[in-house]
């Protein structure tokens, strides 16, 4: 019987074919946590383990990422960090500290996850990797620890729902306008434990960002992992290491099928306050906004901010509009300014923070208003995801945010390409 | 003309912090003269240290040393719970510079008199010429010679504060007058 | 009759006498009001209640975001947006918001909003910094900012003047904050300057530039002193040229000027200094703490955030990588000294070398967000404050020392003299 | 926790849009979650969707929702902030994925009953280990989707930390 990319995946980690529906207990090739869950998943670990001296299971496949409030905004937190760095030190585990980046990011960078692997992260967006050709799912603290400690999770084999692209897309039209209208396509509950698998001629000539940026959505379809198969993928990031496809058999089964034709495709706009409440950008151009943000683990990458740079060159933000760029990690924020990306937007009026999840979560880092109206790359806009539930958020790519913190309103960035 | 000041005073060399002055749990209290001199000084002497403790003792004047209300904390409470307690001026070595801006800005002088702390004693009496500067301590009749207090001050204190005062001359069209 | 020292000779200038007396109070002619986000709002609803609805001059109210940018809470970010909204209400020119953001006391030196011979006041404790162009700068309340915006003038009690006469040859790695921590553990945190203007004069303080004599006068409100000054000369003179917003002439203390005290220090004796944790007149020669375990590091703030700081900074982790048990960060003062720092190459090679580089703002330095202390941390920072709680947890312990001496100690995960790097 | 016991109590129910897709943001927004302290959990749970629930909610009772609750961030502070606040069962008509397991893991039954008509205040009969829901003030019975046997155990047991203590590891 043909199997899907995760039922292939799970089976060569399961040590027997698995299918759909079974219930398998898998060997993980790299977990991590952050510093919202493994002050937690650490409380967990360290109840189970008790007075047994039992350590974590390899201690060079567990990461800790310091990067949803970095730095520290409150004593608390400080608090919090520090003990992550005490149970790093103590279990000998890599620890990203401040200023490093956005975990998924980091995961990449690093080869931490490579494709073919089975990866668990205690963050919802730990399917991005997913653009990597692994099977990664996110998952919560108590589980991370249990995984910490065995080296093993159990898993329900996903079915798959397959989603092919076709045609090119468009200038000024990138992936993330192709996750975001597969999103109000399928809706927030469209892939609820159910596996993605996208395909098709319009992503075999995309980059690794632009497929992770894709695969990092699948979240906001419920979606236990999303994969992008891994036709035409070339490493990124200064990565260099052997790694064979992992590829679908012919006849494997998939619960739905949808294909969608890309060429006519204009930019998405998600409207608050539900990620899947997507629009056409004719629909909502207009919308006054005076908080842009690029950032987040969807749209931070180097590509990202060469768009938004291509878009600012020369040119100056909007005087209402404050533009907040957030880099997803060190090397994204190195390679921008050592390609004058940077240098470009900081010029045009664009403020940088540290590599860090920054305002999408809402800890810190720049918080919206009440009844302020913001543009961001983020993949969230649920009411009060940026920390203050009186702001709307409105989800879109870089070149979009770019262009709307030009005008002061959300703006189709053909204008200015 | 400004009226010379007579009574008693009380004097110490040591340190006066600001936050013994007013302490910690009457910080966030509002700005108000009787309630902030009810346990004004409570921090700094024991026998301060009840309802009132400083205020019933009937001072007008505070004679101290080095840096008088220093310690860097800017609360206003400092300077309304002396002047709700009676204090007409204070006399000292050094101010906090602070506490020396709140003082002026409730009108309450704040006056520089080096050394003035060796000759008087809790207790003496004190009279004190704001336009002349100076201070004759009636108990012992030693002399000292200070600044004049600049009108302004007083001017503010009987405005009953800096905004109050400024409003007045905007008022009467006289802020250009001010040097 | 005596001459008068620089900050009589301004305050005289400035409330229309030919001469004033230390101790006694003037009414003088602001220069420039600045006044930051975490205050803005207070600022102005004092002028409304003033009556008045226009400031004084436009151009000469200066608003800078810095303590709180990027919001850390929504609280914080409507303050922030209702500030903004004031800001625009009143026509202000110079609004240094989100973009254009700096500390603001490096915004008001950098962008030329002081000039010498001139008064500026400001919001916060450190404008003393103005005195590196040869300005009396000072921290004032609310209202007195308010009463300043609203008429142009503010009230000053004219100050005892102190001399620090600076002569010697500075040693390599040693930076005006070495000579800031020297002047501190000699004089003590509100000891004898406390209330003084102190004059920084001499062959050491003509050969700083005006990132080191900022740092100098910066530190002075921490000496407890009014206001720190340096007369303007060729350094100033070819710093403020394309920047001074307005024009303004030389001025100096006449020869026969009075002061209260004159001290001698000769620079030459003077090694890295570091004040130990929660005294800052707890100084040491760097030769007692060298060793000291620390796991955060610290260079930012309207002390040492400048390019000149940052320089030193990248000239040591050149091509190095910091500890593994250290974290660093450098929040630069303003974002023209990040701009500066990026065109000159220093970004990439502090990214490189494992330094965390987040928005120029205040940052940790106030205890309000972005690098917050956690319990047990110990801390070497370029700041100017380390008592206890100030970044923080009360649990945590804050080093004060130059970029320099930050930097060669960040290398070696313990506190390092920089003048030993080979 | 012994599964073979029924949980007796009151439904409070979310019902229509407020009732689909109520995401981890509204459960607890991100700026609460960076803590330990589970009491500063459940003095924020729920306030952006429902500011009254925590004087509302009588703790012990049943939370009822509809489709995908929990969805959105990993965060496993969201089912401890309603355990706290002392949720004793969460009924919805189906759950977010991860949502569903960091309930589990931390020892909050949750059951997924794809229809039912449970009204607000109704007193509803949960049976964990048969996986029935008696809703005693109608007098009908709902069937919940059936459990993975792991899931069974680990409630059984009282969430995973106490699983992993008694057989430590998976036990399939």
């Amino acid at each position: 019987m043909g199997q899907t990319i995760s039922e292939k995946i799970l089976s060569a980690h399961a040590g027997y074919p698995v299918y759909q529906g079974e219930i398998a207990v898998v060997h993980v090739d790299g977990i991590m946590a952050t510093d919202t869950t493994a002050p937690y998943a650490i409380t967990a670990f360290r109840e189970i383990v008790g007075k047994s001296g039992r350590k974590v299971w390899n201690p060079s496949r567990c990461a800790l990422v310091i990067d949803h409030a970095a730095p520290a905004p409150t004593e608390k937190i400080s608090n919090l960090h520090v003990m992550m760095r005490e149970f790093a030190r103590e279990q000998g585990c890599p620890l990203y500290d401040v200023g490093s980046g956005i975990c998924h990011q980091i995961m990449v960078e690093e080869a931490f996850v490579r494709p073919g692997d089975v990866f668990v992260g205690a963050d919802s967006h730990t399917c991005t990797y997913g653009g990597l050709g692994a099977f990664a799912t996110g998952v919560g603290s108590t589980d991370l620890a249990a995984v910490m400690l065995t080296g093993k999770i159990w898993l329900k084999v996903p079915q798959t729902i397959r989603i092919e692209y076709t045609g090119t897309l468009p200038k000024g039209v990138t992936a993330k306008d192709l996750v975001l209208f597969t999103v109000g396509q399928l809706s927030i509950s469209g892939a609820t434990y159910q596996a993605i698998e996208y395909c098709g001629s319009a992503l075999e000539t995309l980059s690794l960002s632009s497929r992770m940026t894709i695969a990092n959505m699948s979240a906001e379809m419920g979606a236990k992992t999303g994969i992008v198969h891994p036709t035409g993928l070339t490493l990124e990031f200064g990565l260099r290491y052997d790694w064979t496809p992992v590829l679908p058999d012919e006849d494997a089964e998939y619960v739905r099928r949808y294909s969608f034709d890309v060429s006519a495709l204009q930019p998405q706009v998600a409207v608050p306050h539900s990620p899947d409440n997507v629009k056409d950008i004719r629909e909502v151009e207009g919308t006054k906004i005076t908080y842009a943000f690029i950032g987040s683990c969807v749209n931070a990458r180097l590509e990202d901010l060469q768009q938004a740079a291509h878009i600012l060159r020369g040119r100056h933000i909007h005087p209402n509009v404050r533009l907040l760029i957030t880099p997803a990690s060190k090397n994204v924020m190195l390679a921008a300014v050592q390609d004058g990306t940077m240098q470009t937007l900081l010029e045009a009026g664009a403020t940088m923070t540290n590599a860090a999840c920054g305002a999408c979560v809402g800890a810190h880092l720049g918080i919206p208003g009440d009844g302020e109206v913001v543009i961001s790359t983020a993949n969230r806009n649920f009411k009060g995801r940026m920390g203050n539930p009186n702001a709307q958020i409105y989800l879109s790519s870089a070149a979009v945010v770019a262009a709307s913190a030009l005008t002061g309103a959300i703006t189709h960035p053909a204008e200015f390409l | 003309m400004i009226q010379p000041l007579r009574g008693i005073a009380w004097a110490s060399e040591k340190y006066v912090y600001a936050f013994d002055i007013i302490v910690q749990r009457f910080w966030t209290s509002p700005i108000d003269p009787v309630e902030n001199a009810k346990w004004v000084m409570a921090g700094v002497d024991e026998e301060f240290n009840k309802e009132n403790g400083f205020r019933d003792k009937g001072y007008t004047f505070i004679v101290a040393g080095h840096n008088f209300a220093g310690g860097g904390k800017s609360i206003e409470h400092v300077v309304t719970g002396l002047m709700g307690a009676g204090i007409k001026a204070v006399f000292a070595d050094s101010f906090s510079r602070l506490q020396f801006r709140n003082a002026t800005n409730y009108g309450l002088p704040f006056i520089t008199c080096k050394g003035l702390v060796q000759h008087v004693k809790t207790g003496d009496e004190l009279e004190f010429d704001p336009s002349t500067g100076l201070i004759k301590n009636i108990t012992t009749g030693f002399e000292a010679q200070a600044l004049p207090v600049a009108p302004f001050v007083a001017e503010i204190a009987a405005a009953g504060g800096l905004m109050q005062f400024i409003k007045n001359k905007i008022a009467d069209g006289t802020v250009h007058e001010l040097r | 009759m005596s001459g008068m020292t620089i900050t009589e000779k301004i305050m005289a200038l400035r409330s229309g006498r030919d001469r004033v007396r230390p101790g006694e109070l003037v009414w003088a002619n602001v220069h420039t009001v600045m006044t930051m986000d975490y205050l803005g709002k207070q600022t102005f609803a004092a002028l409304h209640e003033l009556g008045v609805h226009e400031v004084f001059d436009r151009d000469r109210v200066i608003c800078v975001s810095d303590h709180l940018v990027p919001p850390p809470t929504p609280q914080f970010a409507t303050m922030l947006n209702e500030w903004r909204e004031l800001v625009k209400q009143h026509s202000i020119t110079y609004f240094y918001d989100l973009g254009k953001q700096g500390i603001a006391h490096q915004i008001m030196v950098e962008q030329g909003h002081v000039v010498p011979g001139t008064v500026s006041i400001g919001t916060d404790s450190h404008a003393n910094t103005y005195g590196a162009v040869g300005a009396v700068g000072n921290a004032v309340s609310v209202s007195d900012a308010a009463v300043a915006m609203a008429i142009g003038k503010c009230w000053f009690r004219v100050p005892e003047s102190v001399k620090f006469y600076v002569t010697g040859t500075w040693q390599p790695y040693v930076m005006a904050k070495d000579l800031s921590l020297h002047i501190m553990g000699m004089m003590h945190w509100n000891g004898h300057l406390i209330y003084k203007a102190l004059e920084f004069e001499g062959p050491a303080i003509t050969a700083l530039d005006m990132a080191g004599r900022m740092t100098l006068c910066n530190m002075t409100v921490d000496l407890g002193a009014k206001n720190g000054i340096i007369a303007p000369d060729h350094v100033t003179q070819a710093y403020l040229h394309g920047r001074a917003k307005t024009d303004w002439s030389m001025i100096a203390s006449d020869s026969d000027a009075e002061y209260e005290a004159v001290y001698e220090i000769d620079v030459t004796n003077i090694g890295p200094m570091v004040a130990r944790p929660d005294k800052l007149d707890d100084v040491v020669p760097i030769e007692h703490v060298k060793g000291t375990k620390f796991n955060k590091a610290f260079v930012g703030t309207c002390t040492n955030g400048r390019l000149e700081d940052i320089a030193v900074l990248a000239h040591i982790l050149q091509g190095k990588h910091v500890h593994p048990d250290v974290n660093v960060l450098l929040v630069p003062a303003s974002q023209q000294v990040y701009l500066d720092a990026l065109k000159a190459g220093y970004i990439t090679t502090l990214v490189e070398a494992g330094v965390a580089v987040d928005t120029p703002s205040c940052a940790a330095c106030a205890g309000i967000h972005t690098g917050v202390a956690g319990d047990g941390d110990v801390i070497l920072s370029a700041g100017n404050r380390n008592m206890k709680g100030r970044m923080g947890s009360k649990n945590a312990q804050i080093y004060l020392s130059s970029p320099a001496v930050v930097a060669a100690s960040a290398l070696k995960g313990v506190i390092a003299d920089p003048r030993e790097l080979s | 926790m012994d599964s073979h016991a029924c949980i007796r109590a009151s439904a409070y129910v979310y019902e229509g849009a407020l009732g689909d897709n109520i995401d981890t943001d509204r459960i607890i927004p991100g700026k609460y979650t960076k803590t330990l302290d589970i009491s500063l959990l459940a003095s924020h749970v729920m306030e952006d969707l429902d500011p009254e629930f925590r004087y509302r909610f009588i703790p012990g009772s049943i939370l009822v929702a509809g489709d995908n609750f929990g969805c959105g961030s990993s965060r496993e502070q969201a089912p401890i902030a309603l355990k706290a606040a002392g949720v004793s069962v969460i009924i919805a008509r189906y759950f977010a994925r991860i949502f569903f397991r960091n309930a589990i893991n931390i020892g909050l039954p949750v059951l997924e009953v794809p229809h039912h008509a449970i009204a607000h205040g109704a007193i509803l009969e949960v049976h964990l280990r048969e996986g029935t829901v008696t809703d005693i003030s109608a007098g009908v019975v709902y069937k919940a989707t059936r459990m993975p046997k792991v899931m069974v155990d680990i409630l059984a047991e009282g969430g995973l930390v106490p699983y992993l203590q008694k057989y430590g590891d998976y036990v399939l």
